[in-house]
């Protein structure tokens, strides 16, 4: 595609915090108000500038589990691995900073009819709920599974979310299950994904987890034939295609940007 | 800002109407910036350097955090010079005829493939004010040597490149020995020099004991390259005649203004851009506003004007 | 902290019970430490170094802040080596008595300088434990060259001095072509060597058109350098086999950690001291909590670690 | 001397904020409580660690007007100038940090038993108020000049507390001065100076301020015979003696530190 001066979809924003609370062990969820809420699709993802240590200069790209385009605000789910992130989690009600966005290229509407499979793990989370509500309010019915190294690690908020988005559909089923079996069944989330493939037929998988566990979804997949989407994560410069620092290796040999391409990409084109 | 201040430039050729440029690499291809000011507002951009046939780079992570800067390790990738003109040649034309100087960068791994960028530049991007040729990239695994690390090899560069283009020729310097290298590139006919890239450095995780990014050392860039960026170039600017770009930390109109009184003609913008999109806009606005502080008419009373 | 990782090191003959020593200039004469921690926990300490007579140095300013460091100009003011023997000498025997070795270090404006401070330092200050010739002070004014700027210039002038004392004698280092020199010195007779010393740059106040030091320029130091000096310390390692004592940014634990996954045998703590006056106490205890981390009976065992 | 382990009288404390206000233009007051406070002598001054940026990473040197060992609490007043006084200002009760102290050798208790004379420039005045109340509790007599560029700069609350440390002695002049004569006479303060020196004896001369004031105050005490101590500003690395950063050029062509033989000098030395 050519480049025209009308191709540059990220902006610069201000935002309010609204509340930011710790939601299971390690994890914060934030609601803030930004005008950048009217603009985001599910999958996309916002760069954040956290206050409070200047020497720390790159901004932290985060997705988001719900924007709320009339209310003007928009809710992220992080855990919390690192300084950048720790000092996210230090943000009260009513603290301001700056966020670039949208940034990236969300999930793309499945074609066909009928059910998705939705595979979450850890903080890949949000997105995957942002994509259930995007499923729901195309009238797609859809199953999830979600896992997480145990119980305390899970945000059972989004899950509830997740489980009220797929009401609708009365068949539709949400499994949860825990490396250790503290919550749900033991076990990974590609062992049940492959009970479900075993039995009941998928158009499309949509996952978001640790690369490890990705790839797994995307082998299971590939291998029942169903198309598959991946949410990616990179370090990144700046999220909006100015650095080439998020580069993504392709099976093709060629290489893709997370953050223009990407984060959510077909997974059967990815070179695990 | 409107101001009574002159702030045209001429760098070796290249007309600017203010001067502040922007650091090759760190600017995508300038379109991703229209999002958050009118790009066509700046002096010059300088693109993401091309060789004459697309690279890979290196593999991910290709970035990471230090103090007061990052550690990158992209490689120069890049789709080549027809493709970067099939892709972005129309914005970028359209960029140059609102005001704005396109500056291209070629790259090679060799002094040959210098050769065929420049030349293949020349041909297929002729809304170009100016080519620069980046002699300094830490990240070319060349066996261990940079293209121009000697005043030598660097003569070698440029004075092959020299005759294949009649715009203006920048070089781009890596930050080693530049008081001799810019006079070997200034003897071999380049128009002006831009420097300084990035400092070659190393940051390694703990835990795993590797390196945080997927090579062993990176370049590193931002605000903790500033003072040593603003002493190679008023070293550069003692030993040379031809202008300097100066680039290395520039976040704000204090740091552009630092290097202008060190001798840069114009400035660059880098890493600042990827954390602070606007970066380069409010650094035009505030560096203008220095001037004015100043007492000048023309900003170029300011260049070299440092008193020591 | 208590540990059964055995933490002793031997810097080129010197034996240190951890590898954290202090960087010369930023740690006084380590008795001003005292009322921070008790000084004798340290493997080592360097002093300021010092010249056969006493130097001025540099007017005021001598000091300004820049992003993630400083920038001094010091110019190695120092009492000369008899005087400073007799001021510190009675406190620095007892410390090394105490069981922290006590490097002290030479300085000189020509070879025939460093030559007289090495042989008064070694005839004056029987308790120190090893003597550190500096052949890098980038506020060293000597026709703008560096005393140990090229292999060459660094080879005479450790060969000039290695004679002259019995004991261990290291060598620091400017913070430029560190492998060519590492290789010299080593040549020449080195049995350690300290990197880096600090990065030259420059800090312009734009009002004043003025440097903010006294002088045009000054020696980054702290964490901004630390990616740097850690590719140094990497290069310098390969390059030779006498062992490396680490410097540059080092604040934290994981700071030191990284010097010696890239070869460093010892650590020096040097602007840290300045704003966080027990930084080198908590390094050390980081430092050994990393070992303990790491699951190794001897810290020696991860000096080079670094996987690429 | 010769330094001995026991040297050292510089310690690391913690410090939390008390109140923090602004009190003149420009001007800030803090009070924090802190065990340095036992240890502070009149003129000595403390290495502020202030939170908010750690890209800048020295601590801020500064003197204070008044500590009391008992209340454990110490009094400091800041001109905000620049970007780690700003953030000084920003610090909010129960707010901590740390500080090094006591740094430095303050002021000597002048000999004889006449009169002393206090010539305080600007955000000078806080140790010459400290020299104030060392002065008035060693029973010692004193006059004052006190000036700044205009009254809206000036610290009232010192003046006033000058005033009180002055009212044991009936005779006593405190004499405020500004450049633009917005409160009390116009005129600098080396005016009001050579206007006592012509009209009384003192024994010394005690000063703070300005470079240039204080080089003015040092020429007239010369000129009048008169001892006078003069406390210097340098900007400084560390504030105890570790970098050699804050030298003084004395007039015999030495070099002396001014965190560790100052920042009170006898003016007579001092190359100024
Ligand atoms: C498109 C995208 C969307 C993301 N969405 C979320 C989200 O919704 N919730 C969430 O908790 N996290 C998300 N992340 C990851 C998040 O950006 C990182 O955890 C964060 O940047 C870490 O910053 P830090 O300063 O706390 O940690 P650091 O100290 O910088 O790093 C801590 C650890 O995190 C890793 N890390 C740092 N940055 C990234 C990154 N950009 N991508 C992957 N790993 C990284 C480092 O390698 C290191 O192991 C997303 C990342 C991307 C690229
Ligand atoms: C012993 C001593 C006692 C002091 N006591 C006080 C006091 O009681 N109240 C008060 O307001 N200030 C005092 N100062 C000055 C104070 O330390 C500086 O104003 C402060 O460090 C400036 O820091 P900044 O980050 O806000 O400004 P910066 O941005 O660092 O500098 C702003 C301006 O202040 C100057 N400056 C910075 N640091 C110093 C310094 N250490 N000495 C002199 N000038 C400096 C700079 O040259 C610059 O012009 C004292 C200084 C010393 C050395
Ligand atoms: C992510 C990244 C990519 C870069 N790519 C290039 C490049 O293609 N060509 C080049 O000459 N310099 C490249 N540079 C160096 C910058 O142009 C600039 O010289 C350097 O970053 C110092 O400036 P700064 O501190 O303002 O970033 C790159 C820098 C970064 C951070
Ligand atoms: C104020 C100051 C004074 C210094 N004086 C000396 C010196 O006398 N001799 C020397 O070899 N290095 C001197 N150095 C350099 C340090 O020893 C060290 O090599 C350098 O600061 C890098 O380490 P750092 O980043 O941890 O400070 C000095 C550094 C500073 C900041
Ligand atoms: S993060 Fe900069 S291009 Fe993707
Ligand atoms: S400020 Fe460091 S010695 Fe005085």
């Amino acid at each position: 595609m050519k480049a025209t001066r009308d191709s540059a979809r990220a902006h610069l924003f201000d935002f309010a915090v609204v509340s930011n609370e710790q939601v299971a062990e390690g994890a914060w969820c934030m609601v803030f108000k930004s005008e950048v809420a009217a603009l985001l699709a599910p999958g996309e993802f916002v760069e954040v500038s956290v206050p409070g240590d200047p020497s720390q200069v790159l901004r932290v790209p985060l997705s988001f589990s719900r924007a709320d385009a009339e209310a003007g605000t928009v809710r992220i789910e992080y855990a919390v691995v690192g300084d950048g992130t720790r000092r996210l989690s230090l943000m009260r009600p009513g603290d301001t900073s700056t966020l670039v966005g949208p940034c990236g290229h969300g999930w793309r509407l499945p074609g066909g009819e009928g059910r998705v499979l939705l595979v979450a793990g850890g903080i890949g989370l949000p997105p995957v709920l942002a994509a259930a509500e995007m499923l729901a309010a195309a009238g797609r019915t859809f199953d999830a599974v979600v896992g997480a190294q145990r119980g305390s690690k899970l945000v059972g908020v989004d899950v509830d979310l997740l489980r009220e988005a797929a009401s609708a559909d009365p068949a539709s089923r949400v499994v949860v299950c825990t490396d250790d079996g503290s919550l749900g069944r033991a076990g990974f989330t590609t062992d049940a994904m492959a009970e479900l493939l075993a039995e009941r037929s998928y158009d499309a998988v949509l996952t978001c987890g640790p690369t490890v566990m990705m790839a797994g979804v995307a082998r299971l997949a590939e291998g029942a034939g169903i198309a598959c989407q991946a949410s990616l994560e990179r370090m990144m410069g700046c999220g909006f295609g100015a650095c080439s620092c998020c580069n993504v290796a392709m099976r093709d040999g060629t290489s893709r940007s997370c953050c223009m391409d990407g984060p959510v990409f077909n997974a059967g084109e990815v070179a695990w | 800002m409107v101001s009574n201040v002159s702030m045209a430039v001429n760098l070796g050729g290249i007309h600017m109407k203010n001067p502040v440029n922007t650091a090759s690499g760190t600017f995508g291809h300038a379109w991703q910036f229209e999002g958050f000011y009118d790009v066509a507002r700046l002096g010059a951009v300088t693109c993401k350097g091309v060789a004459a046939e697309s690279w890979p780079g290196n593999p991910a992570p290709r970035v990471c955090e230090v103090s007061s800067g990052i550690l990158n390790s992209v490689g120069l990738e890049n789709p080549g010079a027809r493709a970067f003109a099939e892709q972005y040649g129309d914005y970028l034309g359209e960029l140059s005829s609102r005001g704005c100087a396109v500056i291209v960068q070629a790259v090679g791994h060799s002094v040959d493939e210098c050769r065929r960028s420049v030349e293949l530049l020349d041909e297929v991007a002729p809304w170009a004010a100016g080519i620069e040729v980046n002699i300094s990239c830490p990240n070319l695994a060349r066996g261990g040597r940079l293209l121009g690390g000697t005043p030598e090899d660097a003569e070698e560069v440029v004075s092959a490149v020299r005759p294949l283009t009649k715009k203006p020729l920048l070089v781009k310097l890596a930050p080693a020995r530049v008081g001799e290298i810019a006079r070997a590139c200034e003897a071999a006919g380049a128009d002006a020099l831009s420097l300084v890239n990035t400092v070659n450095a190393m940051s390694i995780n703990v835990h795993t004991r590797r390196s945080r990014l997927s090579r062993p050392t990176g370049g590193l860039s931002g605000p903790a390259i500033h003072p040593i960026a603003v002493r190679m170039v008023w070293e550069a600017a003692q030993a040379v005649s031809i202008p300097i770009n100066g680039i290395g930390g520039v976040a704000t109109g204090e740091d552009a203004a630092e290097m202008i009184l060190a001798g840069a003609t114009t400035v660059s913008v880098g890493t600042a851009n990827l954390y602070d999109p606007a970066a380069a806009s409010r650094v035009l606005d505030e560096l203008e506003a220095w001037a004015v502080e100043q007492g000048v008419s023309d900003i170029n009373e300011l260049i070299g004007a440092f008193e020591c």
